[in-house]
């Protein structure tokens, strides 16, 4: 029986929604680890790109990897390197972040954060008038924190809700906090937050309820955090909905990357992941309370 | 002698802040003399030098160079008219070589790159001719203060001045080596150079000096040749005031040992040491420098690793803990001010009290600030710092003022046992005899001291007993009427081994 | 000069004569910091009407405490000639710490006032143990503190994601509703965290000036080696600065956990940064020698200040968020900057 | 005591036998950086086969070259006392303009080698032009270089961050190609970053070494007031050392644009505490007086091979990389920590 070596390369954990891919990342490859003895993995977690490039040229130097699967940390920077990793003829599956030259991975396993954005836009443009206020918590600057709040922007136009302000809460709970806090302050009527990511929702929440106007306005994150989706199933009326932007997005990238190694199954293509709306009703099923996220 | 004034200071004054330390100061200096200008400390002398040197810009007044005026912007300037001032303080940096030291600012280049095979040669050229034998590759932390001071004067004659001043060269110096500077500033002055010289060494200055100014409290008040002007009169010029004797009669030691200690080896410095202290006594440390007296004095006190026994007031006291050792009640006094004596950024009064602060604490907590301040100005007048304004820090006294608040501070612990290291560095010898009395006047209190002093007659006016050092072991102890200074030479030079050396 | 001259003629009594008559002169470098606070403040006031409200000042002052805790501390060590970058981590870890100890106790003991106290104690024992780690690696093994605070930063922060399992470690839901007062409410209306900030700003302002041990970390600082002949015991010193520092750590997390409820890799983050700057921000010289504990709490009202007015204030592009601060920052130390060395 | 004793005995001859002997002991100061390589160097080998492989030697070594290449110039920084926060985010600026440049001479230019050698002077001046308001602020307006290059750090990130409009600021596609072997390849099969990465290294050495500059920063280091009373032009050469360091981001950001063609606000995040943690390591004193070029570039290698050798062999959780790393960083410097203050 032939062996097989996979590299995962991954951002680190620095916030939740990384939090909660790394932990599925882990799962899966100790799950196939168990089922595929002939199989083995190499993780690697990156706190910037170059230090993922560096991860994955070193994969490709010492570990003899036969596949890669790689969630890019920006898509720019990782297009060359990856490509040069394919051009040594390694199978290549890219979680998430497409490349920037389209067609050099054999596989694409994605979430769509265009939907992220239009979804949450069309639940507000759905359930506010016109004429009414909401703040926006952005993530850390990245092209894809612009393509969210493209989609969402978009999805609000001409509806007539007035767009107060927007600042970086850098997918952070205490920036957000802050970020809200200062908010709160700074405008009297706020019917709406879209927070974008729930680790921000979080600080969001706890800001409106110390200044005590919980009544006021409602809150939507985003990517379905377990401690949010419980609120969302509990009803609770500051957190009406959510939407997905599931992490386990890269189990199933590498389930199929390793399928396409040990069976003759053709597995490239692409898959996209849709974001969809969280509500009280169809909550249950996205609630993984074993997560980390 | 004659010809005219190579370099001139023209009705100069200086104020620091509202504080004026000169008033209306001429000066000459004619080629090929050697010039003494000589005062108490506080006086004005380094003000003055650095004024020569370009170091500082007078107040009012101006410089004549060859007779034509000039003012310095710096003192790169004023090396450029072949002036080179020595500093009274050290002014190397640390954790350079000796060599990077001596060429700093001015290294030789072959191309973009250092000649340093050149200045290494040079460098122990320049040191040779002191007498001085310091590895050009060593760095000036690692040197002994006389080292430090051999490397300052050496950089100075590497720059073939026209002008050179001196600022107490020879206080760190002992009389070998100041014998061997002096040499050397003869052979300047048959050169044609023109050498501005301080001292509080007076004998020093009777034997040197063409000319000597004296300056009191910023003025000029003499100025004339030196022959004939004895040591006395020079002191007397100096001060104002007839001056008494300059050691007070020897106290009576008891016969309690308050110190003991046994075989105490610091590695690398002192070996095998052992010598006790009595009650009321006063026990002098002599030995050429680098004998290893600092070394072992500081073993002593707990700065150093030290192997031995140390019984302090008949405890045994572990070695290489300071603290432990000065709350036994035994403290040190250390010859290096600069490096380990004084805070020069902080101001008086802090300094005064940094090793006795437990006394000044109130509840263990809070530092009476109040008793602080009565201390300094008890501290002022009773060691006679001259600080026109308490609030100043340590580094705006002059160096002699910085030498007696050291040893005011060192003194403020109320010891039971002090070890004073060269207690008399650049002190006027109007201070030096009153430097003389606290320590006679401890001894006769019935406390002990011990006096590591490289000036011999320091030693012998002070001392009951002499203990002298060679090479990092005791040579041997003179007692009594024993004490002179032949047989402490014999000893400090290894002419009197008591036992042959090992290979 | 002439003047001067006549100022001079009066001194000339002699050079002990003068009285200690303290020359004080106005003195930029003490007045830097205050001013850029008030010209902060006025800013602020002049952009936005909310700016001054009661809600606003104890947020931006409660939001403010954790760093400004750190700063207190940070001041010490600073003082002293060291540095600490692992604060921010440490205090992420010892929030990870608390939280799991307090959720593991309430099997035990349920959900209690009791679980809680014990939870702080808990925290404190932490920073201060980790706090005393960097010293003795420091003190005792001698080695460089940018290497050890360095070094223990990666460690704590990744021991904190570990814990968490990359994710988030979050405070039992009923625990955290009765602990949440200790950020959130207080005597008099004003909440906890400002008024612990204020106790150990005040406490350390006393220590730094009046107390022996202030006395010797500016001494330590400023020459060691003079500290070590004037009988201060210097790894004894250069030691309690770290473990004080760890204990304010801890005191920081202590109110610092009820906000949220939760700690995680990234909580913390660049809090040394702030810290460090703050200290500086306030006066207190990077190479040690000189202290300015208030100057360190007029330091974090500034740099928290230049957050809120910037969200209070849309004026710019949010990306230009850090250079606006970036500027104001280096303003703000305009005024003391160094004097010429030649004064 | 005996045993110290009989030791004290052996020494006998030891302390003064020798009169102008110079006092050189075997320097585990020297070695000790040399050493922790050295030990990485063995333990990669003994972990992997392929860790000596010719591609993983010169992935290492050409990926060190970015940080390597500014630590070089952190080195004078450091050693004249003064320190640099903004490298990280200074380089991501030089890379953005430098990108911003070269896409915008593609039109009057083409995708040509020209464009290419013109779009590298423009990250040299760029990166010269922000070394020297660094070193004009901290040597002329005699700001605390802390603070300066911290406000800086802000400014160039958030600038960067704003010329990419939040996102990433991409190199023309064709001209990538035409650049990419400027990091990829070289003469005799060694990559051109290891190249530069050496010659800067060497120059860097003879610099701080044999030519006056690098002894003028020492002795600003040292001692600022001694260097200006020995006419060595202090502010000049503290001026310069930010300059060389801001002249070195961007030849070190001429290697890095064709490895990933791109920059954004995250590019060259934590640069600075890498290259200031390897000069660290290598030996130099962080307050300044002693530097050591050679030191810094080992210092970066045992950097980068830790990364190396936790990628090679996934014997932890990732999570705990860091805490590995911190680890390590530690004791690589346990052996060269400083010598007791006796000695
Ligand atoms: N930078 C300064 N700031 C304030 N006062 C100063 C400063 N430098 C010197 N002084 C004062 O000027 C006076 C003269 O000092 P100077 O150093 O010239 O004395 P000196 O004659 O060299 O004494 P010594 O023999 O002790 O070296 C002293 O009162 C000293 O306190
Ligand atoms: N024979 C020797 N050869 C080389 N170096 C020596 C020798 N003896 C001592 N030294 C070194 O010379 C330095 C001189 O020490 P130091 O001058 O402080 O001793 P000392 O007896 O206290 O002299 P002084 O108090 O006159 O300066 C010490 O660092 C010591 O290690
Ligand atoms: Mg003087
Ligand atoms: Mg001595």
């Amino acid at each position: 029986q032939e062996e097989y070596t996979i590299g995962v390369a991954i951002p680190s954990a620095t916030h939740g929604f990384m939090g909660g891919l790394n932990f599925h990342a882990r799962e899966a490859i100790a799950r196939l680890e168990e089922t595929y003895p002939q199989l083995s993995f190499v993780l690697a977690t990156s706190g910037d790109a170059g230090k993922m490039v560096n991860d994955i040229e070193d994969m490709v130097a010492t570990r003899g990897i036969d596949a890669l699967v790689v969630l890019p940390f920006e898509s720019e920077p990782l297009t060359s390197p990856v490509q040069a990793v394919k051009e040594q003829g390694i199978w290549v599956t890219v979680v998430d972040r497409g490349l920037s030259v389209p067609g050099i991975e054999d596989l694409y396993v994605a979430g769509d954060n265009t939907g992220f954005g239009r979804v949450a836009g069309e639940y507000f443009a759905e359930n506010l008038e016109s004429g009414d206020n909401v703040v926006v918590l952005r993530g850390i600057p990245t092209t894809l924190d612009n393509e969210r709040v493209d989609a969402f922007t978009a999805a609000i136009d001409g509806s007539g809700i007035n767009v107060l302000d927007m600042q970086h809460g850098n997918w952070n709970r205490d920036d957000a906090f802050n970020v809200m806090q200062d908010f709160l302050s700074k405008y009297e009527d706020i019917d709406a937050v879209w927070a974008a990511d729930d680790d921000m929702a979080i600080g969001v929440l706890e800001a409106i309820s110390q200044a005590g106007r919980d009544g006021e306005m409602w809150v939507v994150g985003g990517a379905g955090m377990k401690e949010i989706v419980k609120r969302i199933m509990d009803g609770d009326p500051m957190l009406p909905v959510n939407v997905t932007y599931p992490p386990a997005q890269i189990a199933t990238a590498i389930e199929l990357t390793a399928l396409g190694l040990v069976s003759a199954t053709p597995v490239s293509g692409r898959f996209i992941i849709g974001s969809q709306r969280i509500t009280p009703e169809n909550a249950e099923q996205f609630y993984f309370p074993d997560s980390p996220f | 002698m004659t010809g005219a004034p190579i370099l001139a200071a023209k009705g100069v004054s200086r104020l620091f802040g509202p504080n004026q330390v000169l008033f209306d100061v001429d000066f000459e200096l004619r080629p090929g003399e050697v010039h003494a200008l000589i005062g108490e400390n506080g006086a004005g002398k380094s003000t003055l030098m650095k004024i020569l040197g370009g170091y500082l810009a007078p107040s009012s007044g101006g410089l004549e160079v060859d007779g034509t005026p000039v003012s310095f912007a710096s003192h790169r300037e004023a090396e450029a008219a072949g002036v080179v001032l020595i500093h009274q303080e050290f002014n190397l940096a640390m954790p350079l070589s000796v060599e990077e030291n001596m060429f700093l600012g001015r290294e030789w280049k072959r191309g973009p790159f250092l000649r340093s095979k050149d200045m290494q040669a040079e460098c122990r050229r320049l040191l040779a001719r002191l007498d001085c034998k310091v590895d050009p590759r060593l760095r000036c932390r690692d040197l002994s203060v006389p080292e430090r001071q051999m490397v300052e004067i050496a950089k100075a004659l590497g720059q073939d001045a026209r002008v050179l001043i001196m600022d107490e060269p020879t206080a760190v110096l002992t009389a070998r080596e100041t014998d061997v500077l002096l040499e050397q500033i003869e052979r300047l002055r048959a050169e044609g150079c023109a050498i501005l010289y301080t001292s509080h060494k007076l004998g020093e200055v009777a034997r040197i000096a063409d000319r000597v100014t004296v300056l009191r409290d910023g003025h000029r008040v003499a100025c004339r040749e030196a022959t004939g002007f004895t040591e006395h009169a020079m002191a007397e010029a100096m001060v104002g005031r007839e001056l008494s004797n300059l050691f007070p009669p020897k106290a009576v030691p008891g016969d309690e040992v308050v110190l003991e200690v046994r075989g105490l080896t610091v590695p690398g410095h002192a070996k095998n040491a052992s010598f006790r202290l009595r009650r009321g006594e006063v026990l002098g440390f002599a030995g050429l420098v680098g004998a290893g007296r600092t070394e072992l004095m500081e073993g002593v006190a707990g700065f150093r690793d030290a192997s031995g026994e140390i019984d302090v007031f008949g405890r045994r006291v572990k070695t290489g803990d300071p603290r432990a050792t000065r709350e036994a009640g035994l403290v040190y006094l250390t010859e290096d001010r600069k490096e380990k004596g004084l805070l020069l950024g902080f101001p008086l009064s802090q300094n005064l009290t940094l090793l006795a602060l437990d006394d000044f604490t109130r509840g263990g907590v809070r530092i009476d600030k109040k008793a602080e301040v009565q201390a300094l100005a008890r501290a002022v007048k009773e060691y006679d710092i001259a600080a026109r304004d308490l609030t100043m820090t340590a580094g705006g006294l002059s160096g002699g003022n910085q030498q007696k608040l050291l040893i005011a501070k060192t003194l403020l612990a109320d010891p039971g046992i002090v070890i004073i290291d060269e207690p008399t560095r650049g002190v006027d010898i109007g201070a030096k005899s009153q430097i003389y009395a606290f320590i006679a006047a401890l001894a006769a209190a019935g406390k002990s001291v011990i006096v590591v002093s490289s000036e011999l007659p320091e030693v012998i006016g002070l001392a009951d007993r002499v203990v002298v050092m060679h090479r990092g072991t005791v040579a041997g102890e003179v007692e009594g009427e024993a004490i002179s200074e032949s047989a402490i030479l014999r000893l400090a030079m290894g002419l009197d081994e008591k036992e042959p050396e090992p290979a | 000069m002439t003047a001067a001259q006549t100022d001079a003629a009066q001194t000339d009594t002699g050079p002990t004569a003068a009285a200690p008559r303290p020359r004080r002169r106005i003195n930029l470098h003490v007045l830097g910091p205050i001013l850029a606070l008030a010209a902060l403040i006025a800013l602020g006031a002049f952009l936005n009407d909310n700016f001054l409200s009661a809600g606003n000042v104890q947020n931006v002052l409660a939001r403010s405490a954790f760093i400004g805790i750190i700063a207190v501390g940070m001041t010490f060590v600073i003082t002293a000639g060291g540095i600490d970058l692992s604060v921010g981590s440490m205090a992420a870890f010892t929030a990870g710490i608390t939280i799991l100890a307090m959720n593991a106790m309430i099997e035990p003991l349920g959900v209690s006032v009791f679980t809680i106290v014990l939870g702080m104690l808990v925290a404190l024992l932490t920073g201060l143990a980790a706090g005393m780690v960097n010293g003795a690696l420091i003190a005792r093994v001698r080695i460089e503190p940018f290497i050890v605070t360095l070094g223990a930063m990666g460690v704590y922060r990744s021991l904190t994601t570990w814990l968490a399992d990359g994710g988030t470690l979050s405070l039992n839901f009923e625990l955290r509703s009765l602990y949440r007062p200790v950020y959130y409410d207080g005597p008099f209306g004003i909440s906890w965290p400002i008024l612990v900030f204020a106790l150990v700003a005040i406490l350390g302002e006393l220590a730094m000036r009046s107390a022996p041990f202030g006395r010797h970390c500016a001494a330590i600082g400023a020459n060691e080696q003079v500290a070590r002949y004037s009988a201060v015991r210097v790894d004894r010193v250069r030691m309690a600065t770290y473990a004080l520092l760890g204990l304010l750590v801890g005191v920081a997390t202590i109110m610092y956990v009820p906000r949220l409820g939760s700690a995680s890799g990234s909580t913390g983050v660049l809090w040394e940064l702030e810290a460090i700057a703050a200290v500086i921000i306030g006066g207190t010289v990077l190479k040690g020698g000189f202290g300015r504990v208030w100057g360190a709490v007029v330091g974090v009202l500034i740099l928290s200040l230049i957050d809120n007015i910037l969200n209070l204030a849309s004026i710019v592009s949010p990306y230009l968020n850090g250079a606006i601060q970036g500027v104001i920052v280096i303003l703000a130390v305009v005024l003391q900057r160094e004097r010429k060395a030649e004064d």
